[in-house]
């Protein structure tokens, strides 16, 4: 079997899951969450194996399929890995058999509709980053709302209707101005070029006005930006994570939010240089009041989750200031910072739906000590939430090193030509570092630490297997990118490189840093 | 004009003719009205057939010259609005149990073909009140309702209004043009003549009356929720259909000036979003589908903002997919009994754990009415507002597309009710209706298809 | 080898954390803990001679290791890669050497706890970040141990967490040194993008050239000393190291005396290419350091808890070292770091010896007379103390001295202010060392009827290394750090004019230790009401000095209270609630609001609907007749 | 002005009385006729045209007007009636149920 079907296979899979949802039997819930966590699993072992196969020497598309959709228009079936991707493909595929896994108990309610609905959203997420038709993308990005609608609406908590369609309408609001902007963007590469295509590639030399890149931005850059969240366009956030159940808080947490920073890295800033030039400042302003904004939020929240909520604010700001940062470093520390935020915040979400099955109750102020209680349990805790801090060793570290050296690399240029905001910006950056300490740690101490205090605490019981199995899964994960971070960033080295030429144009390759002129 | 060519670009409307004569002398008969029911059925599937595949083999034929003419869009369009009759046929099955309802759909539908191969305004009129004549009759139909007769006269009244500025409009161009011909409307749309002005403005006036735009709407909401599932499925598809195809018909080759536009485009902008919002807090389900047709006649007009070659496309495209899209929905209704507690939204409430392939096939409906991709419902807007925008009215695309946000809410309203809320009457479980089901299906196979293959089918109707 | 040294505590938390925590409550489990525990930092230093013994038959030749790639971009590489100098082989054989002991000592202390080997897994991965940091060639990976020792501290402080104050200990020392590590990290960033390494050599190297790199030397190495004034407890990041005792006591001695506190003085010195071209930061470090030096000092002297009082001497002691190094005598400071990790490490195990032999308590106002009950913690923390207040020929003389020489005559800012604070500490060092001394030891026995029958003396696992330790307080000095070093760390020269005032300083030294000496026995000695009365005397300044100057107070009013007013009230009630979502709920209420007037439109009157009608219709014939 | 024109007033005229009719007057009956009355407005202009122009066409139309306007009251007039059944009353603004 070729590559390049091996990656169609891994990305309609989760529509053969849907076909067996529909088909099985709703009084047999355990085949149907055997079969689909069989079915995930398999999905993973393709894309581990299509992530192995990955040629980090290679700069173009992988294992790609085009195959023409809508030949009036330009529209391809176009699909295939590439830098920008290949790693959040792999994250999403990593993480699908552990959502399963992980509602193994807690959802009883519609299991089958529940599974087709993560299979749904899993294929529309895949679909979204294996995308390089902007149609296609679109198309996947779009579908995206629904399965998350439902599964927030279903299965979710008290407040799951304000907080679903809150949801929703945000995103949604940005998604239809993006639509308005892809027209007039794939119009406007016919009239100049007299190409119809929808294809990345052909988009990226569409040589628009800058006039019209700005608008063309803003749209774009405003979908996006709701879906990363960036302050203040973050406010479903909160209320989305608090009322989705587990899987869909890890879902959200950790694979969608990245569709937003995708989003940005692979199409806003690419499609309009001049306008992303233009507005790097702003979106590194944007970015550190993300940081500093969520932080603070997260360190006044009763609520649990509402903390891991507001703290994936705080971290993919730092992904976003290095992919405003237009530097090597910077962009590969973003890359990571979206990954690494993926696997920290899925485990948080993970342990917090966990605690949640045993003591229903999501109120940190019912909690203490619940490291006398669960030890294994808080040991998990722990580690995840020291990469969520960015220990060194873990993949957070990896990450926000690497974005706030690459903002801080861009900065000292713009410095020495004059220019010290981005300084200060870099500056107030990292004392996201001091903030992020002190809310984690804050939640860790009054959760773990004290005396033992919990709802139902008679009646709880450590981890099970099948949580210890993915929280070290996630775990290992965590380190892997923490240790080793090497291998991976190869493997999107080219494409940042790319991401550089095409934002940065004639500065990037002017102000090569040090490091590169040194080699 | 030889007999064959009659024959063969009419064959539809002979098809349909023969079957309504038939359906009529088997009813005088006394036959049981299964047996109309199925002729009637054949019929309207022989002549879509027909139709399709006069499109399909690019025949084109001036069958009476200056009054009626056949081309490949034509029959394209006819093939449109004939297969969407067929579930609109099959869901009256379960509503009414006499030939009445085959019966006046058969007259209607002729009077639709007519109407969407007119050349003069004396076969558009012709074909306008055979469309629209039994339609006033359909919406009576539903005897056992009370409020059927009064939508009924306010669909009458207000249609019978439509018909007089439409008639009024089309003798005034024939004062400045000396024609009948349906082309003066094009060319009145930019003379410099205020005869021709007002002769293109009425006639404009009378077939946003007829689509529902606003401010000429505000007799859909009424009649859709008065009449029954069938009749309000019949006008908020096929009515709108022919009604939106004889306006691309009538507009044919008009570029339109900036002054025109305005004209053409803020009525529907507003309808757009009047319909959108109107329908937000609706408590009736027809009455909901009332305010998103508005909405979407307003897509359906904003289509004519577009350049001239791709209006039937886009328009006969969108109505394909708003067509089929909403009678999936009607399909999966509810259907326990009191039709008044029916169309309430609110016994939609629970729907998935009752009846879970109506829930999941009506939340399609709903999805793709709303616009989400991958259903042809997106396609649909986005080929509409593609040739907008490429027309260089970006400005108007923008706010058409901000209008379409605005209907999402409702449309997820519908989806909530179905998977997240308890059923409010603790209904039981409703048997399965077997007429609507097959409808379902003869609506899904070419939804699938337009979703898969949207490629395909625009290329089918590239007019 | 250098791997080896560094991975082998690695193993132990491994072996430790993952397994023994399972096995522990049965025996065979405990001496598994304790056989991994102790035995693979004793390996680590046995191998540390080894490596030491190759530098030293390679001619002080830096051996380094590369272990692998972290990360390459660009083509530019982050290596991990250890780097064994003159400087690491001291810093190493501290850390091993003393850390070795001090888990010996642990072996005692711990044992019964029922947190056993969660407590060696810590250590030990205390000691491996530890290794990381002082082995480590690169910034990145000192940086790497920097935090890492961070976290193990964090951890060991909040090791009891059932009581919340340990626990938020714990997280108050991670915090502040969180905030030291921001400004470290900005230092590393300038460092790399003006010289694209960071490598430590290739830095001091760089700054070394001439012309040098693009930067100011002062900005980096002042970011670089925010780094240290966390990590090194120096002002304004002090406030966690007292707080900190909350910790078993011997963590208190490795970490927070002995080894981790003086990473920063490590760094400073490992930099010291940076800090020799920074006179700027350089002053500032010394000025910090003096200051850090005398406020500590004053604040031990009133301090009651046994702990705290080593804790605030820990604080000056440190302070003392950045004093050195800011001088430029950056030798001098790595000795005094030397010597104080032997004294101050067995001040603290003594005090641990004493705690456990008071069924933990901690109050030297509810201790005295223990001199006899337990002789042998008596004697070696007598010693330590004699040590710390600079008696000789104790450890401390030696190093102490040399610092207020270099002080003074450092021709690289030497200075007669920087020297009279100094001695002034130094004088006060020895007060409040001896206070300890004689309110714990010495006097009147002030205990309670149940803690005097359980005095007892330590198991000899503890003993045992108290006097090792004492040992090598009493003879650590002899050997010269800075002479050792000199050839990597040039020690400054000497202003001319006060080239002949070492023996003065010297003589001052010592008096000042004697002094500090007597005045405890005049004050503490003799009767109680002495001491009383004079703290009546000074009832206001006492209870400054009790409070800490209230610092912890100051920041929680400046820092904490407000960072969490304006987040609960700020961002959360208007940002996020009444400006953004606000604005969002009220347009969805405005969208229900005109549809709901819309819908009243919808009259169901036929008049109006044809109406609307005829208005739609006149409007568009209007429309068409304006625009013929 | 010519013939023509006058006709056509007076058919603008009768058809705005019509459309006026249909707005103001409350009896169904009446607005019904109102409709017819817009209706004959049209065949006045479209004969007036017609017979300016020569043309044979407008006056087709004109018959087919009729045979529609007949149709509409044939089916208009059973509404009526099941209405007034219902109500008792040809008062149109009695018949405003549905709305909203």
């Amino acid at each position: 079997m070729s590559d390049a079907l091996i990656l169609n296979v891994v990305l309609w899979l989760p529509v053969a899951g849907i076909v067996y949802t529909a088909a099985a039997d709703e009084r047999r819930p355990d085949a149907v969450r055997g079969w689909s966590f069989a079915l995930m699993l398999v999905q993973f072992a393709l894309t581990a194996w299509l992530y192995l196969r990955y040629d980090a020497a290679d700069p173009g598309l992988q294992f790609a399929t085009r195959l023409p959709w809508i030949p009036d228009w330009g529209v391809a079936y176009l699909i295939g890995l590439d830098g920008y991707n290949v790693l959040l493909v792999l994250l999403t595929a990593f993480l699908g058999p552990l959502v399963v896994a992980g509602s193994w108990t807690a959802i009883t309610k519609d299991v089958r509709l529940f599974h087709a609905m993560v299979f749904l959203i899993q294929f529309a997420m895949l679909g979204t980053f294996v995308a390089q038709d902007l149609f296609l993308f679109y198309l996947f990005w779009e579908l995206m709302l629904v399965p998350m609608f439902l599964m927030i609406g279903i299965w979710g908590g008290e407040r799951r209707i304000y907080a679903t369609i809150k949801f929703v309408l945000y995103t949604a609001f940005g998604s239809i101005l993006m639509l308005a902007a892809m027209i007039y963007l794939v119009w406007s590469l016919k009239t100049t070029t007299g190409v119809a295509s929808f294809a990345f590639a052909d988009l990226y030399g569409a040589g628009l006005k800058p006039a019209a890149q700005s608008w063309l931005f803003a749209a774009f850059a405003l979908s996006f930006a709701i879906k990363v969240p960036i302050v203040p366009l973050h406010t479903w956030l909160p209320d989305a994570h608090v009322e989705a159940p587990t899987a869909g808080s890890v879902i959200l947490a950790g694979v969608l939010l990245k569709m937003g920073t995708y989003g940005f890295m692979k199409l806003g800033f690419p499609l309009f240089p001049d306008a992303a030039r233009e507005a790097t400042v702003i979106v590194m302003l944007l970015g550190v009041i993300s940081i500093v904004y969520g932080a603070c939020l997260a360190l006044v929240q009763t609520d649990i989750k509402k903390i891991i909520a507001y703290s994936s604010i705080s971290h993919l700001g730092y992904a976003m200031l290095g992919l405003a940062s237009v530097d090597l470093i910077g962009i590969q520390g973003a890359v990571m910072q979206m990954v690494s935020h993926g696997l920290t915040a899925a485990g948080l979400f993970f342990m917090v739906g966990m605690i949640y099955e045993r003591c229903h109750s999501r109120n940190l102020a019912d909690y203490g000590g619940i490291a006398k209680l669960l030890p294994v349990y808080s040991v998990f805790f722990m580690v995840l939430t020291l990469a969520a801090i960015g220990l060194p060793t873990t993949s957070g570290f990896t990450g926000e090193f690497l974005a706030l050296l690459g903002t801080f690399r861009t900065a000292w240029q713009a410095h020495a030509a004059g220019n010290s905001t981005m300084l200060w910006l870099a500056g107030v950056a990292v004392t996201g570092v001091v903030l992020g300490a002190l809310y984690m740690l804050w939640f860790a101490q009054r959760f773990l630490f004290g005396a033992t205090r919990a709802p139902h605490a008679e009646h709880v019981r450590d981890l099970s297997a099948r949580e210890v199995g993915i929280l070290a899964a996630l775990v290992a994960a965590v380190f892997w990118l923490g240790l080793f971070p090497d291998e991976p960033m190869r493997k999107t080295e080219l494409a940042a490189r790319q991401y550089q030429q095409l934002v940065g144009g004639a500065r990037a390759v002017a102000a090569l840093p040090a490091t590169e002129a040194r080699r | 004009m030889n007999v064959q060519t009659v024959l063969v670009s009419m064959l539809p409307e002979h098809l349909l003719l023969a079957g309504l004569c038939l359906v009529l002398v088997l009813d005088i008969l006394g036959r049981a009205p299964r047996t109309s029911f199925a002729l009637a059925l054949g019929t309207v599937v022989a002549a879509a057939a027909a139709a399709a595949v006069l499109s399909a083999g690019g025949y084109a034929a001036a069958t009476f010259v200056g009054q009626l003419s056949v081309s490949p869009a034509t029959s394209a369009g006819k093939a449109i609005v004939l297969v969407l009759a067929v579930p609109v046929l099959m869901l009256s099955r379960d509503e009414f149990r006499d030939a009445q309802f085959p019966m006046l759909a058969l007259a209607s539908l002729y009077g639709a073909c007519l109407m969407i191969s007119a050349d003069s305004f004396l076969t558009l009129l012709l074909g306008l009140e055979t469309l629209s004549l039994p339609v006033y009759a359909l919406v009576l139909l539903a005897m056992q309702r009370k409020d059927c007769a009064e939508a009924a006269l306010k669909y009458l009244v207000l249609g019978g209004t439509a018909t007089g500025m439409l008639l009024m409009g089309a003798s005034l161009l024939f004062g400045w043009s000396g024609t009948l011909a349906i082309d003066a409307f094009a060319r009145a749309l930019d003379a410099p003549s205020a005869l021709a002005r007002a002769g293109a403005a009425l006639v404009l006036c009378a077939f946003f009356l007829k689509a529902a735009i606003f401010p000429f709407h505000a007799w859909a909401p009424d009649a859709y929720q008065g009449g029954s599932v069938p009749a309000t499925a019949y006008m908020a598809t096929i009515v709108k259909a022919a009604v939106l195809l004889a306006v691309v018909r009538l507009f044919g080759a008009a570029e339109l000036s900036p002054a025109m536009i305005a004209l053409v485009a803020v009525p529907p902008l507003v309808s757009i979003v009047w319909g959108n919002i109107t329908a937000m807090r609706q408590p009736s389900f027809r009455r909901m589908i009332a305010y998103s047709s508005i909405a979407h006649a307003g897509f359906l007009f904003f289509a004519l903002l577009g350049a001239v070659e791709g209006r039937f496309q886009a328009i006969a495209f969108y109505l394909a997919a708003y067509g089929l899209m909403s009678l999936v929905a009607f399909t999966a209704l509810p259907h326990d009994g009191d039709d008044a507690v029916d169309d309430r939204i609110d016994s939609l409430k629970g729907l998935f754990h009752r009846r879970p392939y109506a829930a999941v096939t009506l939340a399609i409906a709903m999805l793709s009415l709303a616009g989400i991709p991958p259903l042809p419902g997106f396609v649909a807007k986005f080929l509409v507002f593609r040739n907008v925008m490429a027309a260089g009215h970006t400005e108007l695309a923008v706010l058409g597309l901000v209008g379409s946000y605005l209907g999402l809410y409702f449309y997820l309203r519908v989806i909530q009710y179905m998977f997240m809320a308890a059923h409010p009457y603790g209904a039981t479980q409703a048997a399965l209706r077997r007429h609507a089901f097959a409808a379902s299906l003869v609506c899904l196979v070419p939804v699938a298809l337009l979703t898969v293959f949207p490629g395909w089918a625009l290329g089918l109707l590239r007019g | 080898m250098l791997t080896a040294i560094a991975l082998l505590p690695l193993a132990g938390f491994l072996l430790n954390g993952l397994f023994a925590t399972r096995l522990f409550p049965n025996p065979r489990g405990t001496r598994f803990v304790t056989l991994v525990g102790c035995g693979l930092p004793i390996l680590a230093f046995l191998l540390t001679l080894d490596a030491f013994a190759e530098l030293r038959a390679g001619g002080y030749v830096p051996l380094s290791e590369t272990l692998y790639t972290w990360i390459s971009i660009g083509g530019a590489p982050f290596a991990i890669e250890f780097w064994f100098d003159r400087l690491t082989a001291v810093m190493v054989l501290i850390v091993t050497g003393v850390g070795s002991l001090i888990h010996v000592y642990s072996v005692g202390y711990m044992k019964g706890d029922e947190s056993y080997a969660r407590y060696f897994a810590y250590l030990n991965l205390f000691l491996f970040f530890m290794l990381l940091l002082v082995l480590g060639r690169s910034l990145l990976v000192l940086f790497v141990g920097w935090e890492g020792v961070g976290l193990a501290s964090y951890l060991l402080i909040g090791f009891w967490f059932a009581d919340p104050e340990k626990a938020a200990a714990g997280k108050k020392a991670f915090i502040v040194n969180r905030i030291g590590d921001a400004g470290f990290l900005l230092g590393m960033f300038v460092l790399y993008t003006a010289l694209g390494t960071l490598d430590m050599d290739r830095i001091n190297a760089a700054f070394m050239a001439s012309p040098g790199p693009a930067i100011s030397a002062t900005l980096v190495g002042i970011l670089l000393f925010i780094g240290a004034t966390g990590k090194s407890a120096q002002i304004p990041l002090y406030v966690w190291l007292p707080d900190a005792m909350a910790g078993p006591t011997p963590v208190s001695a490795l970490i927070h005396a002995a080894t981790m506190v003086t990473a920063g003085v490590y760094m400073v010195a490992r930099m010291s290419g940076i800090y020799v071209h920074a006179e700027g930061a350089s002053q500032l470090v010394a000025w910090v350091g003096v200051l850090t030096a005398f406020f500590a000092a004053t604040i031990a002297i009133a301090q009651n808890d046994i702990k705290k009082v080593l804790a605030y001497s820990t604080v000056s002691q440190l302070g003392f070292m950045f004093l050195a190094a800011g001088v430029g005598a950056y030798g001098v400071a790595v000795f005094h770091l030397y010597t104080h990790a032997f004294f101050k490490a067995c001040l603290f195990l003594g005090a641990g010896s004493v705690i456990h032999a008071m069924s933990g308590e901690q109050d030297i106002r509810k201790m005295g007379a223990l001199a006899k009950r337990i002789p042998v913690t008596f004697w070696t923390f007598a010693i330590a103390t004699a040590a710390i207040a600079g008696l000789p020929p104790l450890a401390g003389f030696f190093s102490k001295d040399e610092i207020l020489w270099y002080a003074y005559a450092s021709e690289r800012g030497g200075s007669f202010w920087l020297v009279a604070i100094a001695a002034l500490t130094a004088l006060m060092t020895a007060f409040y060392m001896f206070r300890l001394l004689w309110l714990t030891f010495l006097g009147e026995s002030r205990l309670d009827a149940h803690a005097a029958a359980h005095v007892h003396e330590s198991p000899f696992s503890m003993t045992g290394v108290l006097v090792a330790l004492a040992i090598l307080s009493a003879i650590g000095g002899f050997l010269s750090i800075p002479h050792v070093l000199e050839p990597m760390l040039p020690l400054p020269g000497i202003l001319a004019s006060r080239s002949g005032a070492h023996l003065p300083i010297v003589v001052l030294s010592v008096a000042l230790g004697l002094a500090g000496l007597l005045g405890a026995w005049w004050m503490f000695g003799g009767k109680a009401e002495r001491a009383k009365a004079f703290g009546e005397k000074v009832a206001g300044v006492r209870r400054v000095l009790e409070g800490k100057y209230f610092v912890d107070e100051l920041y929680d009013l400046v820092i904490g209270r407000p960072l969490l007013w304006i987040s609960e009230n700020v961002f959360l009630k208007i940002g996020d609630r009444a400006l953004i979502d606000g604005t969002l709920n009220g347009l969805a209420a405005l969208a229900q609001r005109t549809a709901a007037a819309m819908g009243r439109l919808q009259t169901g009157h036929l008049h109006f609907y044809a109406l609307l009608a005829l208005a739609g219709l006149l409007g568009a014939l209007a429309w068409g007749w304006r625009h013929v | 002005m010519d013939k023509t024109h006058a006709l056509l007033y007076l058919a603008l005229a009768l058809f705005a009385l019509g459309l006026c009719g249909v707005i103001i007057r409350r009896n169904l009956l009446v607005m019904l006729m109102s409709m017819e009355l817009m209706l004959n407005g049209v065949n006045l202009s479209l004969v007036a045209f017609a017979d300016r122009m020569g043309s044979a066409e407008g006056a087709v139309l004109v018959f087919l007007i009729f045979v529609v306007a007949a149709a509409e009251i044939a089916i208009a007039i059973p509404i009526v009636l099941l209405l007034a059944k219902s109500r008792r009353t040809l008062d149109a603004d009695a018949f405003a149920d549905l709305r909203g």
